[in-house]
């Protein structure tokens, strides 16, 4: 598991270099190699971020639908509080709701916490084991069950197949 | 209230003395004196495309010792003065809570990136804003967020010293072949000054910025660590 | 002199930071308070010294275009105040560092942070 | 080519809209969560946004701004979720309006770590 | 023309700021407007075509200067709780 | 017509920045000064990328990428500093 984590990091931080940087000449890969190759073996000999981060091309294909939703997520999050700060009478109903999840990854987990964080009319408020606290505000289900119909799932489906 | 208006009055002399600094400012056309020579000659004599980099490292470079050195002091004076304060260290109680699952995920995706991050600005100090001192503390703050994250984890403080004294020792051995083998002390045509505006370009200046990023890079961190290992209860 | 430019407003406002900062250095009675006065009249300080080095409508002095490289004195701000105040941040981290954990060992002894409280070398 | 400017500065136009109501909702919003429910939100879109609108402008700074908001996409929601969680154990009220607290409840029955009160 | 107001509104934001932090009662908040003082600074540094020195105080002005005030501030506090 | 655009979009988010400060002043505790601090912070990177396009210079946008990982790192220590657990 860990040539795969260090592999990953390894990846992400070169890409990160080259973005960076700008340019692709030789002095620029080679400092770049050298540089994202020593920061994962320093920092991630132990940790297992990318660990269980699954490579097959179903999940490539996943992660793109999971982008498409996100970014649909995003502008209607957006367009939601234009309509709750312009209105005069400020139509809020507030509320802290329990949720419940079936991911295990520590990755899948923190991007299933941003994205809510993200889409509309909620933020995840703390997360234990396997619920999450989610401030709603506009609570529509108190019920557990019928609250991670409404938050959790449109966004599980994907994780799930993405991280194990 | 005597005291207020007495302090009153010592700021309004103030005032006044500086006031006809700010009040007499012509702005400026062009350079003038010895930034009009750095402006049109740096690039032939330093080939760093960014001249504050060219000032500090090469034509201010005995500033910049110095400055290592008065941050070196502080950072051994705050050791020192935090060391002796910590006298019952055996029974003092740990206080540290379990940070958010969320904040350690986090902490462990981007506390590479923002190393990265550090690392680009100081060997990219000589084209990009930045250099060692901005790269130092970029490091520092990724090392604060691992120790924000995990306060339980502890980390070696003889790596750090380690790190600090050897770029240390390398700097001032560069100074020194300045002397030797170019014009003088901390000249950077020791290497070969390369194509102007490439990485590998402008002679020893990325070679000094790297060491004086983890030099001053290991000295905000040991600040920290020191500040952080002193929140015990005791 | 042209009052509404960048640099005269900057130069303006360092210097109101500045005074902000002795005024709070000299009336505060909490040491941590004045040393955050000592911060904010490093910043003034700072502030008033970059524009100093300000040349109007001239660009900053990185020369990553090739447009800068010939005739350079003529397109670029002043580099040298840039140079002295990044190593005076720095060091300024450093002294307020050493400050604050003069404050701590201070508390330490008197368990008090009101400066009226130290009076032993008073006379 | 100018078309593909100007729409880039119409989306950055956007983003600065979307900033703009995000500081309204921290205006107006009755208490702290509400609070950081549009301001986070906005403001992390809208900066998103007005980045995004400048790579129309200069397709040569692309590198920089997708960096950029990368890591304004993942550092914002982080902190303010920490804040929020944080400022809960810290004992924040919740306004008169709130219909239902899961978490005090589950406070209460130590389901949950209890609020931080030690020394 | 825009940059100049981009100055002035920052500048009076900065004094309101550095005001905040002298007079303040609380010490979280008067830390906190001392931050916000660095971080306006620094966006006046690029206005001033400084991005070396902006880099640098956005870094150590107002990155590790306040991790530090809290530091010490938190010990303090810790230290007043124990009497 | 592009120029006009974007000094508009200056305008707004200044606009912003000042509706961020007054609930800096007004704040009840101290969490609310700092999401307005956050909100602050958010808005200044993108007015530093706005400032680089009036300028035209990509060196200023390394200015940006420092400023958002320093205000997530300021906002943790408070909110850590709040519930006691720094």
């Amino acid at each position: 598991m860990n040539i795969k984590n260090i592999g990953i990091s390894f990846l992400i931080l070169f890409g990160f270099w080259l973005l960076l940087n700008g340019t692709f000449s030789t002095p620029v890969i080679v400092t770049g190699l050298i540089v994202s190759l020593i920061i994962p073996m320093w920092f991630c000999a132990r940790c297992d971020v990318f660990a269980d981060m699954r490579l097959t091309p179903k999940a490539f294909f996943y992660t793109f639908i999971y982008l498409f939703v996100f970014g649909f997520e995003l502008v209607k999050s957006n367009l939601d509080v234009t309509r709750r700060v312009i209105s005069p009478k400020l139509p809020i109903n507030p509320g802290i709701v329990k949720v419940k999840t079936k991911l295990k990854s520590k990755m899948a987990r923190l991007i299933l916490a941003n994205s809510i964080t993200l889409t509309p009319g909620t933020f995840t408020l703390a997360i234990e084991k396997k619920y999450l606290y989610v401030h709603w505000i506009d609570v529509q289900d108190k019920d557990v069950e019928a609250a991670t119909k409404d938050i959790v799932q449109k966004f599980e489906k994907y994780l799930e197949v993405i991280y194990g | 209230m005597l005291r207020n208006s007495l302090i009153l009055l010592v700021l309004l002399g103030f005032a006044a003395a500086v006031f006809p600094l700010v009040h007499s400012y012509e702005a400026k056309d062009t350079l003038t004196g010895v930034a009009e020579h750095y402006a049109n000659y740096g690039k032939e004599e330093v080939g760093a495309a960014n001249l504050v980099s060219a000032v500090v490292v090469t034509y201010r470079g005995f500033d910049t010792l110095g400055e290592v050195t008065i941050l070196f002091l502080a950072s051994a004076v705050i050791g020192l003065f935090l060391k002796v304060s910590e006298t019952h260290t055996k029974d003092s109680r740990s206080v540290f809570f379990k940070s958010t699952e969320i904040l350690v995920t986090a902490s462990r995706l981007l506390v590479p990136m923002i190393m990265l991050l550090g690392a680009y600005i100081f060997i990219n100090g000589h084209l990009t804003p930045g250099g060692g001192f901005q790269g130092g503390a970029v490091i520092a703050s990724a090392f604060a967020l691992l120790l924000l994250s995990r306060p339980q984890k502890q980390f070696s403080h003889k790596l750090i010293s380690v790190i600090e004294s050897i770029s240390g020792i390398t700097f001032v051995f560069i100074g020194l072949l300045g002397i030797l083998l170019a014009g003088g002390f901390l000249d950077n045509h020791i290497f070969a000054m390369g194509k102007f505006g490439t990485l590998l370009s402008a002679g020893a200046i990325p070679i000094i910025y790297i060491l004086i990023g983890l030099k001053v890079g290991s000295e905000l961190t040991g600040i920290v660590r020191n500040l952080k290992e002193s929140q015990k209860v005791g | 002199m042209q009052l509404f430019s960048i640099e005269y407003i900057s130069l303006v406002v360092g210097f109101l930071i500045l005074l902000i900062g002795i005024w709070g250095i000299l009336t505060r009675k909490n040491i941590l308070k004045m040393v955050i006065g000592f911060s904010l009249f490093d910043t003034g300080t700072h502030i008033i010294i970059v524009a100093l080095g300000y040349v109007r409508n001239k660009t900053a002095p990185i020369l990553d275009q090739a447009n800068l490289q010939t005739n350079t004195a003529q397109k670029i701000v002043d580099p040298v105040p840039q140079a002295l105040v990044l190593t005076a941040i720095v060091i300024g981290l450093g002294v307020t560092a050493l400050m604050l954990v003069y404050a701590m060992k201070l508390h330490n002894e008197k368990k008090t942070l009101n400066i009226e409280k130290y009076n032993d070398l008073k006379w | 080519m100018e078309t593909l400017k100007i729409i880039g500065a119409v989306i950055t136009l956007m983003g600065s809209i979307a900033l703009l109501l995000g500081a309204l909702g921290l205006v107006r919003m009755p208490d702290l969560y509400n609070r950081i429910q549009t301001g986070t939100k906005a403001s992390t879109f809208g900066t998103m946004l007005t980045l995004f609108g400048l790579v129309f402008i200069f397709p040569g700074w692309t590198g920089k701004l997708i960096i950029l908001i990368l890591f304004v996409g993942i550092s914002n929601p982080v902190s303010s979720h920490v804040l929020a969680r944080n400022a809960y154990r810290a004992g924040v009220p919740l306004t008169g309006k709130t219909t239902v607290d899961r978490l005090a409840e589950d406070m209460e029955k130590k389901n949950v770590e209890p609020k931080n009160d030690a020394q | 023309m825009i940059l100049l107001l981009i100055t002035i509104v920052l500048g009076v934001v900065m004094l309101i700021a550095a005001l905040i932090a002298v007079y303040n009662k609380d010490m979280k908040t008067a830390i906190i407007a001392a931050g916000l003082t660095s971080l306006f600074a620094s966006v006046l540094y690029v206005l001033l075509a400084a991005p070396d020195v902006a880099l640098t105080e956005a870094s150590i002005g107002s990155g590790l200067t306040t991790l530090i005030f809290f530091y010490v501030y938190n010990k303090i506090r810790r230290n007043n709780a124990q009497e | 017509m592009v120029n006009t655009i974007l000094t508009i979009s200056v305008v707004l988010i200044l606009l912003s920045i000042l509706l961020s400060l007054y609930r800096f002043i007004k704040g009840p505790n101290t969490a609310d000064r700092v999401i307005a601090f956050d909100v602050m912070t958010i808005a200044s990177i993108g007015l530093i990328g706005l400032i680089a396009y009036f300028d035209n210079r990509i060196v200023y946008l390394d200015v940006a990428v420092v400023y958002g990982l320093l205000s997530f790192i300021g906002v943790i220590v408070v909110a850590k500093f709040l519930e006691k657990s720094l």
